[in-house]
């Protein structure tokens, strides 16, 4: 600790991310779901489970609430009493949504959860005390707490089938909350490759698992600094912005020309800022 | 990717010590510990294996029969994750959910190891050799004709053994048995265009009414529609395109639709007729048989009868005319019934009326090889080989990972027939409900153990043969695959003939590169052209092109929608998820622990209930009620969905098994053994809409095991999910 | 005439012997007590170790109610703990002398809940073997925890409270301590007593500095108490769920605090008084005292329940209002109304001057308001993860599982134990403030009798 | 010349207080008011009065604890968020300023109490050596009065004594 460090440097360290102006400087990691192309299907989380060694709790956990999809389906009904759902479900991936104002950061205890400069929400297992506080204070509540002992429980990871587990991602133990870390393996990887080329990760390069099994490709996910990665891309063209908590599309709402714009961010009016940029599901009118 | 340059069998060798040591612990000698071949160690690998460094394999999965071709991801000798191969047609590199369990078909605790031999009520332990010698001799003296085999869907090269086995048995029966295949689609497909499966181009369509086809969910071929669902959902080919889904419960492909109609159930070809009627009266050409079919059902006639408005009608109608190429689609629903031929062949004709042959309904190309060509599973294959059985004309039956004691309606007293057959072969991978029936139970390999070929029913492009290759060591000594098995076994026919073959993996290789020019090979080296072929995972073939033909509508005959049945006031409709489709995966636990798309539920069979019949009935959430049928009764918890026709209810199917290991036996109950045996007029296919039900409360109540919380499907007045209004957005302007 | 807070002419002697009896033998009562608290506490502890060791998911929490009835009882032991502080620092600058017999027990109670409310941030725990995680100092990696945190103020909140009140107990004590060690026979506690007492003589240059210590600590613990029940309000009113991001929460955490704290007071002086034969001492207008102030409490309590619901209602924030609406109408309705009952009508008995010297009913009541105050404790933490913002994750019916149950409970009798305990070690009377209070009562009372004799004789001539 | 000491007890606060004010009154010889020790079982303000203006300054240690205490904890705190691995919480500076003065205030507290108690020991000088004379009754009802005094100053003071009621006398034996 060094008092002088603190005076010399004390506007950085008052720098507040990400609503003072201060851009990433090489990643930003975020992505795009398009509702209307999503079905729902599953296969999204089945590819987490299999890239990130979540636990199968089985029934009687599970009916307890201790379910461990870090990415999960949520499926909606219309509210308006008609007899029949005749418009379909809306179906829902969400998982964790990387907020550049995380609130489940600050909460914690012992800086388990952090901020990363690629703008990553990271979780730090082996510094996690099992407070939970991170989770008590998450609006989309994504934050799965490892209420047993999975690697040691029945059932879970039997011989053999911990052979299939990922040696790239940790098996977590008791008691340390984790979630959706935007495949952090796989962008470590990828960072480490295009660093040792000297350049910076392309488009295209690095896949989270869920976006590479989406059959209907509705999950983007890439470099938001990139100005060739398409989720870049598609975010501009929505129009929705990184740190502002109300977006164009929100001020056409009630106006008489329709907006043309169908993105929009969960629960931005609370301001995480969230990374995950969602297409409003279409509806055809005609029929 | 690697390129696949290096020996195969060097490469596996290579894995078995470092992957899967028990190997070593296994009964049955090695050629290591025979001292044929030196221990490598692992701290001196290949060259080809980076320790830290996945590895990428190409193969076919082997979860279902749309033949998607997989990539596995091998690390240390151990196959982590299957993920799409992008190279492939079918799926461009994405994968189902199901697709991805299989690494738990393989490293499922529940596998069996070895050959076992009923004793009694015990299996017990025998040798291969001593195995494949009792076959023999059971079979001598047995005629050829009362030898049957039974099977699922088979291509490829295994399919072609198998024929070969047959044939040297004398004409023994082959029977392909699929549980919840689309038979009499296939066969109403034949007669309308030509062939059964023609490819659907759901990207091209500007209009797609589905008939009850679930295809972004368990029909076909999911993975692909679902990629063409993507690019029709976009505005590449000029303006979003509608999806109207039109079936008597909500499969996932409901879900997604613009507008889901629930239609009364077995009224789906009285729509399809009512629909060209109206298209004629609007002004679209329609051909005079099809029009004169169509004439009587007037719009007010078929809403009476479809339960479906008018004004739904009319409108659906206009926006087929202003809309097109449109497509439509017989699925599962529609099939379903005695009549499910006429339904399906009013649909094809409604494609025909709009014009859609050709367009988006086109012609596969033929195979060049037909004997690897797939013999497609059914379900008349189950009834034909029951009577079979049930006239003691089954002496010795081969069941090949069928698994027809769970999957078999309670009508046909399955179990009990199968009883009468002397001698029952099993080869499985678990111990399922028909394995424990067997005599002999033969542990097969993995589908990421073993060698193969495989051609998928449904080409998307083209047609193409998938190459099955092992992405790691067998994990037990004790296991066979099946070319290997029947190979063995025709040698004990035919020894003159295989005996050039080490073993199934010889076989295949030298029946490919034999035939390298046909495959795309010409001009390379045999080696080259093997490895090319292993490393791509699958061969694209030239094909001719198929005709197209025109059905006829006069034959078609609609029942009167029936009278309320008194004492059975409900229909069973047997919901394939794409999660359990018949129940096979059931014991991979991943699947069990996905929730349902629609209903959220996890790890248990659950009953669909329309909240209107539900409080008729007096039935909560949770409830666990009694349903019954002529054929039998099943116990199962209530969930009121709003996405199904009051006259109806719905049990997902594959639950309630009673064996297949830990995480299949005793979760849910099985709603096959509850379905009357009832018969498409035609084809003679089981009609899987058929039964009638009866519904009470056993005065038991749970709490759901599901993922939606207590508000259910509501938002509350929150911005979570939001839905546009088509016209309110363009979606050409999107990135 | 109202009746005297404590006999004048009572012996200083006597106060001596009587306080000093209670350290020798205690009424049956006593051994039952502290049996039944060992039970509780084996019971407690058996459950910790199967939660220990089998992970928290035997608690029945679940993702996204990932807090229970451990928060909810933490909170509860903070805020008991006030009221000793209340007594013992707030009388005290006030001058309130009819503390004086009674703020001793008080003041251990706030030492021994907080040690209890210690135990549940450990019980809490995911992984309670790496606690000192939170602890500030900087690891083998040189991260420290993070200052952000309200629970990590929380902790360094709790610290400094109970640090501060064991020193502000200890040093109230020396001077009875030395009374110990003067009448001791020979034996452990003889040491002991001459040890904690550090050399005490009453001298007059001990007591100048100890009058001037005790006020100073007394001043810095009216805010520290303050503050630690604030700072337990921010672990909710800092987060961003509705239900807790509600300004007023600070003030009216302090207010439960002391509300329940006071009910506590009245819980185990009637206790005492009974197991120990303080009747002397603690005596009933004390009691009636306390009873008045509880009702005070109780309406401040009231009063800033019904703002936090009027400034909820008429707020614009929906998700707060959807929370309050569930609290009095979903799963936890009937523990919600409990609370309201428990806090808000029941307190009204205390209105009534003929129960307010009424031990047994004090005794019901008392004990009925600190389960109105620990349901309410409950309903903050629970309802907002029942119903918070997002639909999707309310959860079905969560109910805690034996293992929690057993703890909560389980943690009544730990406090019992400990406190019990001190109790028979240590003078749970102020033996010199009482002689302090008879001596100042009796001055007045001659200077009454002075005044109105000399009145009297003036009117004479 | 050597000195002994006398411990007189007194059953009544005013005879005490009497006894005093005649000590200082008197100016025995060999005996100066310095050596007075007053012991009583309460606190009792205007008794001590009578010994006269006697400063006390353990408020000056708490000045100097709290501000330090305030001081050490927003200094520790900022420094370590600011020196060592920066924790970045998202909408946070990495130096927050509100939650770093709760924390200072909680540790200003901490430092006032704890060095206010430091301050009371060494003021009061505790824990002290237990002195020469000493009866539990001062512990009890009665107030001691501690004199140190020439051989030659005893008598009078033990006249003194005496002449107020003392219960008791205590002597140290001569030496």
């Amino acid at each position: 600790m060094s008092v002088t460090n603190l005076l010399e440097n004390w506007s950085q360290f008052r720098h507040k991310h990400p609503v003072e102006d201060k851009p990433h400087a090489e990643y930003k990691w975020a992505m795009s779901i398009d509702l209307d192309a999503c079905t729902g299907c599953n296969a999204c989380s089945v590819a987490c489970y299999a890239e990130n060694n979540l636990p199968v709790v089985g029934k009687e956990k599970y009916s307890h609430g201790f379910s461990h999809h870090w990415m999960r389906i949520e499926r909606y009904w219309d509210e308006d009493g008609r007899e029949f759902p005749d418009q379909g479900a809306q179906f829902l991936p969400m998982m964790c949504q990387h907020c550049e104002a995380a609130p489940c950061e600050t909460v914690c205890p012992v800086g388990a959860t952090n901020h990363t400069g690629d703008g990553l929400n990271s979780q730090v297992y082996n510094r996690c005390i099992g407070s939970r506080y991170c989770e008590a204070n998450c609006p989309y509540k994504v934050r799965y707490f490892n209420w047993y002992d999975y690697p040691t429980t029945n059932n879970v990871w039997p011989e053999p089938m911990n052979q299939q587990l990922n040696p790239d991602v940790t098996v977590r133990g008791k008691g340390v909350m984790e979630k959706c870390t935007f495949c952090v393996q796989r962008l470590t990887v990828a960072k480490s490759d295009a660093r040792s080329q000297g350049r910076t990760v392309r488009d295209g390069e690095v896949q989270t698992a869920c976006q590479q099994a989406c059959p209907t490709g509705a999950i983007t996910f890439g470099n938001l600094v990139d100005p060739e990665a398409r989720v870049g891309k598609q975010w501009m063209q929505q129009q929705v912005e990184l740190a502002v908590d109300h977006q164009a599309k929100d001020q056409h709402e009630h106006a008489e020309q329709a907006s043309k714009l169908r993105g929009y961010r969960i629960f931005e009016e609370l301001r995480p800022y969230p990374s995950v940029m969602y297409l409003e599901r279409v509806r055809e009118s005609a029929v | 990717m690697i390129e696949n340059s290096f020996n195969r069998r060097d490469f596996l060798k290579v894995l078995g010590w470092g992957g899967a040591a028990v190997t070593l612990s296994g009964c049955g000698n090695t050629s290591v510990e025979d001292g044929r071949e030196l221990v490598t160690s692992y701290s001196e690998p290949a060259e080809y294996v980076i320790p830290s460094i996945g590895v990428y394999f190409n193969s076919t999965c082997a979860q279902c029969d749309a033949g998607c071709n997989i990539m596995g991801k091998v690390r240390e000798g151990r196959v982590l994750k299957l993920e799409g191969n992008s190279q492939s047609a079918i799926n461009r590199g994405k994968m189902c959910g199901l697709g991805q369990a299989g690494v738990q078909a393989h490293y499922n605790p529940d596998r069996l190891r070895e050959p076992l031999l009923r004793t009694g009520d015990k299996g017990e332990a025998i040798s291969w050799d001593t195995a494949l010698e009792l076959i023999n001799a059971k079979l001598d003296g047995v005629q050829g004709n009362q030898i049957a085999f039974l099977t699922g869907g088979i291509s490829g090269h295994v399919n072609v053994l198998l024929k070969n086995y047959i044939d040297a048995l004398g004409s023994a029966k082959h029977f392909a048995y699929e549980a919840v295949a689309p038979s009499v689609v296939r066969a109403a497909n034949k007669k309308a265009y030509g062939v059964e499966m023609p490819r659907l181009r759901l990207d091209k369509a500007k209009v797609i009414v589905s008939f009850g086809a679930d295809f972004l969910g368990a029909w076909v071929s999911p993975v692909h529609f679902a990629q063409q669902y993507a690019q029709f959902r976009k505005a590449s080919n000029g303006g979003r395109g509608v999806l109207v889904q039109i079936e008597s419960k909500m499969t996932l492909t409901g879900a997604n639709a613009d507008r889901w109609l629930a239609i009364r159930p077995g009224t789906e070809g009285i729509l399809a007729l009512g629909l060209i009627n109206a298209l004629g009266a609007g002004g679209v050409k329609v051909a005079a048989d099809a029009a004169g079919a169509a004439k009587a059902y007037t719009p007010e006639r078929v809403s009476t009868e479809t339960g479906i408005s008018v004004e739904q009608i009319t409108k659906l109608a206009a926006l087929l005319k202003e809309r097109t190429p449109s497509l439509v689609i017989a699925g599962s629903a529609a099939e379903g019934y005695a009549h499910g031929s006429h339904n399906a062949a009013a649909i094809a004709l409604l494609n025909q009326a709009l014009g859609n042959v050709g367009k988006t309904v086109e012609f596969p190309a033929a195979l060049p090889f037909p004997q690897i060509a797939p013999t497609v599973g059914n379900r008349y294959a189950l009834h034909a080989l029951n009577d079979d059985m049930a006239h003691d004309q089954v002496k010795v039956l081969f069941n090949f990972g069928a698994n027809p004691v769970f999957t078999a309606p309670a009508g046909l007293k399955f179990k009990e027939n199968l009883g009468k057959v002397p001698f029952k072969v099993a080869f499985a991978h678990y111990m399922d409900e028909t394995a424990l029936q067997a005599d002999l139970v033969l542990p097969l390999d993995s589908a990421l153990e073993e060698w193969g070929t495989s051609v998928p029913e449904y080409a998307a492009e083209g047609a193409q043969l998938n190459v099955h290759q092992p992405l790691m060591e067998k994990l037990y000594p004790g296991t066979r695959a099946t070319g290997d098995i029947l190979l063995a076994l025709l040698k004990l026919r035919r020894a003159q003939e295989y005996k050039g073959y080490e073993d199934f993996y010889a076989y295949l290789r030298s029946a490919l590169v034999q035939n390298k020019a046909a495959l795309g090979g010409s001009g390379k080296d045999d080696d080259t052209f093997w490895s090319a072929t292993l490393s791509n995972g699958l061969v694209k073939l030239p094909g001719a092109s198929n005709a197209a033909r025109k059905t006829s509508a006069t034959t078609l005959v609609f029942p009167a929608p029936a009278a309320q049945d008194g004492a059975y006031p409900l229909r069973l409709i047997p919901a394939v998820t794409a999660n359990m489709r018949d129940g096979r995966h059931a014991n991979q636990p991943w699947l069990q622990e996905s929730p349902d798309p629609l209903t959220t539920i996890v790890w248990d069979s659950w009953v669909e209930i329309h909240p209107k019949t539900a409080a008729r009935l007096g039935i909560v959430e949770g409830d666990i009620v009694e349903v019954a049928s002529k054929s039998g009764t099943l116990k199962a918890q209530a969930y009121l969905f709003p996405g199904i026709h009051p006259d109806a209810i719905s049990i997902p199917l594959g639950y309630g098994h009673q064996a297949m290991g830990r995480y299949a036996k005793d979760i849910g109950a099985n709603a096959f053994h509850i379905m009357d045996a009832v018969f498409d007029s035609e084809t003679g296919e089981l009609a899987m809409h058929e039964t009638r039900v009866k519904i009470s409360p056993t005065g038991q109540r749970v709490v759901i095991v599901k993922d939606e919380g207590s508000a259910g499907g509501k938002q509350m007045g929150k911005k979570i999910a939001v839905r546009v209004s088509s016209e309110k957005v363009d979606l050409s302007e999107e990135v | 005439m109202t009746e005297k807070d404590i006999r004048e002419d009572i012996a200083w002697a006597k106060i001596n012997k009587d306080v000093l009896k209670s350290l020798e033998n205690p009424r049956k009562m006593y051994w039952v007590i502290i049996f039944i608290a060992l039970a509780m506490i084996g019971v407690a502890v058996g459950a910790e170790l199967y939660q220990y060791l089998t992970g928290m998911g035997v608690s029945y929490k679940n993702n996204s109610h990932v807090w229970g009835l451990y928060i909810a009882t933490f909170i509860f032991w903070i805020g008991m703990s006030h009221s000793g502080t209340l007594l013992s620092a707030i009388l005290h600058l006030m001058h309130a002398d009819w503390r004086k017999p009674i703020y001793r027990f008080a003041e251990a109670m706030t030492t021994f809940s907080l040690m209890t409310a210690g135990l549940f941030v450990m019980v809490h725990l995911g992984r309670l073997w790496m606690f000192y995680y939170a602890l500030p100092y900087p690891s083998e990696r040189w991260i420290w925890p993070n200052f952000q945190s309200p629970l990590l103020w929380d902790a360094m909140a709790i610290f400094t409270y109970l640090s501060s009140s064991v020193i502000f107990l200890y040093i109230g004590m020396i001077p009875d301590l030395a009374i110990c060690r003067d009448n001791m026979k020979n034996g452990w506690r003889k040491k002991l007593y001459t040890t904690l007492s550090l050399g005490w003589e009453g001298t007059d240059r001990q007591w100048r500095n100890f009058r001037i210590t005790y006020l100073t600590v007394a001043c810095f613990l009216i805010p520290l108490a303050v503050s630690v029940h604030s700072i337990v309000a921010s672990d909710f009113a800092m987060s961003q769920q509705p239900g807790w991001h509600i300004t007023s929460f600070p003030p009216y955490f302090v207010a439960g605090a002391l509300y329940s704290g006071c009910a506590a007071i009245i819980t185990l002086f009637i206790i005492l008084r009974y197991v120990f034969r303080f009747e002397e001492y603690m005596t009933l207008p004390i009691l009636k005292k306390t009873a008045r102030l509880t009702f005070a409490i109780a309406m401040v309590w009231t009063y800033l329940n019904l703002i936090e619901f009027a400034s909820v209602w008429y707020g614009h924030d929906q998700a707060s209002k959807d929370v309050l609406i569930y609290k009095a109408t979903g799963n936890y309705a009937p523990f919600w109304w409990g609370m309201m009952f428990c806090g808000s009508i029941v307190p009204l008995t205390l209105a009534f001057t003929r129960f307010q010297t009424n031990i047994p009913v004090l005794f019901v009541v008392s004990i009925l308001l600190n389960v109105g105050m620990w349901l309410e404790r409950w309903m903050i933490v629970a309802p907002t993860f029942a119903h918070g913002y997002y639909p999707w994750a309310w959860d079905h019916d969560q109910w805690p599982s034996f293992v929690q149950w057993s703890i909560v409970f389980g943690s009544f009798g730990w406090f019992a134990l400990l406190f019990m305990v001190f109790c028979k070690i240590f003078p749970s009377v102020s033996m010199y403030e009482v002689k302090e209070m008879v001596y100042h009562r009796s001055q007045e009372t001659k200077k009454k009798e002075l005044a109105s004799k000399g009145l009297a004789n003036k009117g004479a001539h | 010349m050597s000195q002994r000491h006398l411990l007189a007890l007194f059953d009544n606060f005013d005879e005490a207080g009497a006894a005093i004010a005649e000590l200082r009154a008197t100016h025995i010889r060999g005996f100066s008011m310095d050596d007075l020790i007053l012991k009583s079982p309460i606190e009792h303000p205007e008794v001590e009065s009578v010994l006269g203006d006697k400063p006390v300054y353990v408020q000056w240690y708490t000045l100097v604890g709290a501000v330090l205490g305030g001081l050490l904890s927003f200094f520790l705190i900022s420094g370590s968020q600011a020196s060592f691995y920066a924790q970045m919480k998202g909408g946070k500076p990495i130096v927050p300023l509100p939650p770093n003065f709760v924390l200072t205030y909680e540790m200003f507290i901490l430092g006032g109490v704890f060095i206010t108690v430091l301050g009371f020991l060494v003021c009061a000088g505790l824990p002290a050596k237990r002195s020469p004379l000493y009866s539990a009754k001062v512990s009890e009802d009665q107030i001691g009065i501690l004199v140190k005094g020439d051989e030659s100053a005893i008598s009078a003071l033990k006249a003194v004594f005496t002449r107020h009621k003392a219960l008791e006398i205590q002597e140290e034996a001569g030496k």
